[in-house]
């Protein structure tokens, strides 16, 4: 029996994914936690972006939504929403975290409808600034519940890009930005093969198997010939994480 | 609105530095049914809900509303009638609320009420509408389904080569926006972010402005660095105390949670979605004499409590 | 012998065609004068918008450039200079006053340069903000000094677009701003044919004789049947306005 | 450059928040021969003196200079020869001084070293670069000459029909702008008008910012509403009072009138142009040991008088 819980190992694998010096746009919850914590444990000059129009904010209250006034207090500028897009589009965020209703194995993703638009069986929220991610951050971490109805073969909406048909048809269509580089999930780290931009299984976390792994994706899961396993969030990791959401209102046991 | 009609539209506007204020009612009687409306702020921020309060007791029908990330008072607006349609890049009820069971009745039966654009597509439909142009080049929405459903045109650039789309401008009828402070005349600042504010206000033919607090044009002249909005993008200037409540305006006041949350959950428990919207809208918004009796209804601790939390300046 | 020289007569020309409630762009020299003369005169609630970033300004000492600090000072607002152009573009700036090196019977001003721009005899500061004002202002009025090697057949270089060719040449190339609606100089009042777009003496100003205007000017001048008589200034306007520039910096006697 | 390059470049960029404050001579030791450099401030204003000052005493050679209106600055840089090209809308000696002579013994003889674009068009051309666009649609400059010999692009815009003018996003090596204000990091806050340097510090790969004043952080994130360039823009910043002169830095000082009179007159009776240049050269660029020599050639007197005049805030 582990000493941490789905949620507390998804947002570990986020913040050691990200890098000292980086702009990050990371929206409530999960990412938010991760970038925090990055910054406290080796990336003290990692800064976050909200699209709201909140650059390198201190946090010192976990926002509801990134887009309240709270998540922006003491920011060192507070430009307008379009400013903050456009800089996605000039090549200044490098990393933009999503999630999403269903994620397809070329990293697209769907947070519109179940169903056709035309006779949607479910509604969704929709893009927010989700596609312009998707579209033109340097990279893209999803962070994700591992469950099969969102791990699917084609996404029934394309909100945002990931790889599209896969093989170079993200860059013919003369998409920019990097595209999904990792996602994240409560039972490993899954990566694209170079060249079908394939979802590829390149680390489990511990305790969890390939089998599993399979079993909970709903599509043909491709696993790295190295398969690693990844180190487990460190007493020290775990306690700084902790500090961050006291309450525990992200970092709850179950799904998330 | 048509890109020459929407130009027409400025050139003959008085733009003459004068006393614009006016009440809530009057400002709001500029509004007509279907009307293309932008509405300020994001999400809980700044949402100039007066405006959309008296925009609903005055029976409007059939507006299109943009708003960038629209919550609860897209419920508002869809069961009283108001919103035909709603262009906007997310609608729900909040993070914490989940999906809009409301946006969803609407949009599943008939999904033209919800024209969905990436956050970045929408704004810069404003921006080109502000800046005078037809259409704008991005990467946005590039091989999306959006790009599809919008019907969006790709755009080789002739100098570069590179493959874009093209983003249609948008020039509202009316602009509705709420600022800290304004002038007689209509100069606004606002703080911490403007949100998309500033090129609805200048994409749109007409623009409504409350503001918590009007001050002198001395005071405005003293800091002309922090007034986003000129007045001569403005046509009615409204004094509105707390006129985004229930949700925030940056500085002075957080949302009211509690108030959010008791609509929320209501929404989320009840049976029937459309009828209990419609008790929320008797009791908040048709029952009222005016704003300070809505205001009454959330009551002088909710207000000291909200702006406790939220105030960051000394007043 | 008239109680005022050419200099304060074109400026309180240039008053009385401005209207209140009216947004006006005005560049240094005889232009500002005549927009807060008219201030002061019949337009209370004129404003005056320079391109470097101000929003009706208190002009309480003239400026030597309207790109100044100086001229800035209790604005209402101070945007980008690229916010300011586009307020022409978007159609909010009801007048713009322009001059020239050399200004055709279309309207349309050089500022670039004498010759050819291959081979230039003389090459002149270029454009600044003279063509946007040309190509997007609701009207532009030319207030000029009248004389024949200013007032040309054909511009050499055409910086700032009046009606290009004449006829409908203007409206067919896509642009919106309304073109020169008037030429004021120190001779009169001239105005552009509705059909052929060709500049016609409207009105002289008290003391000139049509022959004396077709002498100052270089391409056959067209006159208007009713050719009219300015009405002299007043001795409240020119008080008005030599209050303004007491150190009579701009309204000397002479050329301008 | 290149549009994919340009983005390239910001991509590899290290965006960290750390201390990068520098001296004058290594931050202009960022600057290459033949790089494009776009020059904040417009005119007379806000002018980063000090940055153009080392780049001549750095006989740095045939730079692509980019600013919106140039005045005297351009006579120095062309005579230094670390003017290779002036791209601008507007060159003169100023308003009082006439029409530059050294421009025009440049530009008569090689009409390419004075590239012109009207001043929206080059504000755009910026704007695009700063938006991360390869070309922006307008309607100015359409049926000019400077269409013609700028080579400009028509385009149809194909939801409106109508005609418009594509002007090329242009993406400068370096931007060199002056602010009243920031922090160690490089978050900058200009008051007055802020002229293209919002759009050019976005648009180019490099930022070098001098600045009146270094601020604490806490400052800035006291007013964050007043930052106009994020430290992640910006490269080197350079402590640098006084750092326009003789031009002005709004709200601090003013022009030192009698100064630039005293070139304009001296170039209007030179006889020898060029040479009077060269003088002017050697002894305020080249002589002075460091940029405080330099002041002290202007006196304390200047400092003071054009402060007096030019202050707006109690310091």
């Amino acid at each position: 029996m582990s000493n941490y819980n789905p949620a507390e190992l998804t947002v570990i694998m986020g913040s050691r994914a990200l890098q000292d010096g980086q702009l990050v746009f990371a929206g409530a919850g999960l990412p938010l936690l991760s970038a925090i914590h990055a910054q406290k444990m080796h990336a003290p000059s990692l800064s976050i972006l909200f699209e709201v129009g909140g650059v390198a904010p201190r946090i010192t209250s976990l926002p509801r939504s990134t887009n309240e006034a709270r998540s922006v207090r003491r920011s060192v500028a507070t430009p307008a929403t379009i400013d903050m897009m456009l800089y996605l589009q000039r090549g200044f965020v490098d990393v933009g975290f999503l999630g999403g209703a269903q994620i397809d194995r070329h990293g697209n993703i769907n947070s519109s409808c179940i169903g056709t638009l035309e006779k949607p069986k479910v509604r969704l929220p929709g893009s927010g600034g989700a596609n312009d991610i998707a579209s033109s951050a340097n990279r893209v971490f999803i962070i994700s519940y591992h469950e099969k109805r969102r791990f699917v073969e084609k996404v029934d909406f394309l909100t945002s890009p990931g790889f599209l048909e896969g093989g170079q048809a993200r860059e013919k269509t003369g998409l920019m930005g990097g595209g999904v580089e990792k996602v994240i999930t409560n039972l490993g780290i899954l990566e694209f093969d170079k060249k079908t931009r394939s979802m590829t299984l390149t680390a489990v976390h511990p305790g969890i198997t390939e089998d599993e792994v399979r079993e909970k994706t709903g599509f043909e899961l491709l696993v790295a010939e190295d398969l690693k396993t990844t180190t487990p969030p460190s007493d020290e990791e775990l306690h700084s994480l902790r500090a961050l959401d006291p309450e525990k209102r992200y970092l709850k046991a179950g799904d998330f | 609105m048509d890109y020459r009609k929407a130009r027409q539209e400025i050139v003959e506007k008085n733009k003459g530095i004068r006393d614009k204020r006016t009440t809530l009612e009057e400002a709001v009687g500029m509004i007509k049914d279907k009307d293309h409306v932008a509405v300020g702020g994001l999400q809980y921020t700044r949402t100039p809900m007066g405006v959309l309060w008296e925009i609903i007791r005055q029976k409007k029908k059939e507006i299109t509303f943009y708003k960038p990330l629209m919550s609860f008072e897209g419920d508002w607006l869809f069961v009283s009638g108001a919103m035909g349609k709603a262009v906007t890049s997310w609608f729900s009820g909040g993070v914490t609320w989940g999906v809009s069971k409301i946006m969803r009745t609407f949009a599943e039966r008939d999904p033209d009420t919800f024209e969905e654009w990436s956050l970045l597509g929408l704004s810069l439909r404003f921006k080109a509408g502000a800046m005078g142009i037809p259409c704008i080049p991005t990467k946005t929405m590039l091989g999306s389904d959006l790009e599809k459903i919008r019907g969006l045109k790709r755009f080789t650039c002739p100098y570069s080569g590179e493959e874009m789309l093209l983003i249609p401008a948008v020039n509202p009828d009316v602009a509705i926006i709420h600022s800290q402070i304004a002038d007689k005349y209509g100069n606004a600042q606002i703080f911490g972010p403007p949100c998309l504010d500033i090129e609805t206000a200048k994409a749109a033919s007409k623009v409504i402005l409350t503001t918590e607090q009007i001050v002198d044009n001395e005071h405005i002249r003293d800091a002309p660095n922090s007034t986003n909005i000129p007045f001569f993008c403005v046509d009615a200037v409204v004094e509105l105390p707390f006129g985004c409540y229930p949700h925030e305006c940056y500085g002075r006041y957080e949302p009211a949670y509690e108030k959010l949350g008791e609509y929320g959950q209501g929404l989320l428990k009840a049976e029937d979605k459309i009828g209990f919207v419609r008790e929320y809208l008797d009791k908040y918004f048709y029952q009222p004499a005016d704003f300070e009796e809505y205001l009454e209804l959330f009551g002088v601790r909710s207000l000291l409590e909200t702006t406790r939390r939220g105030r960051i300046w000394p007043q």
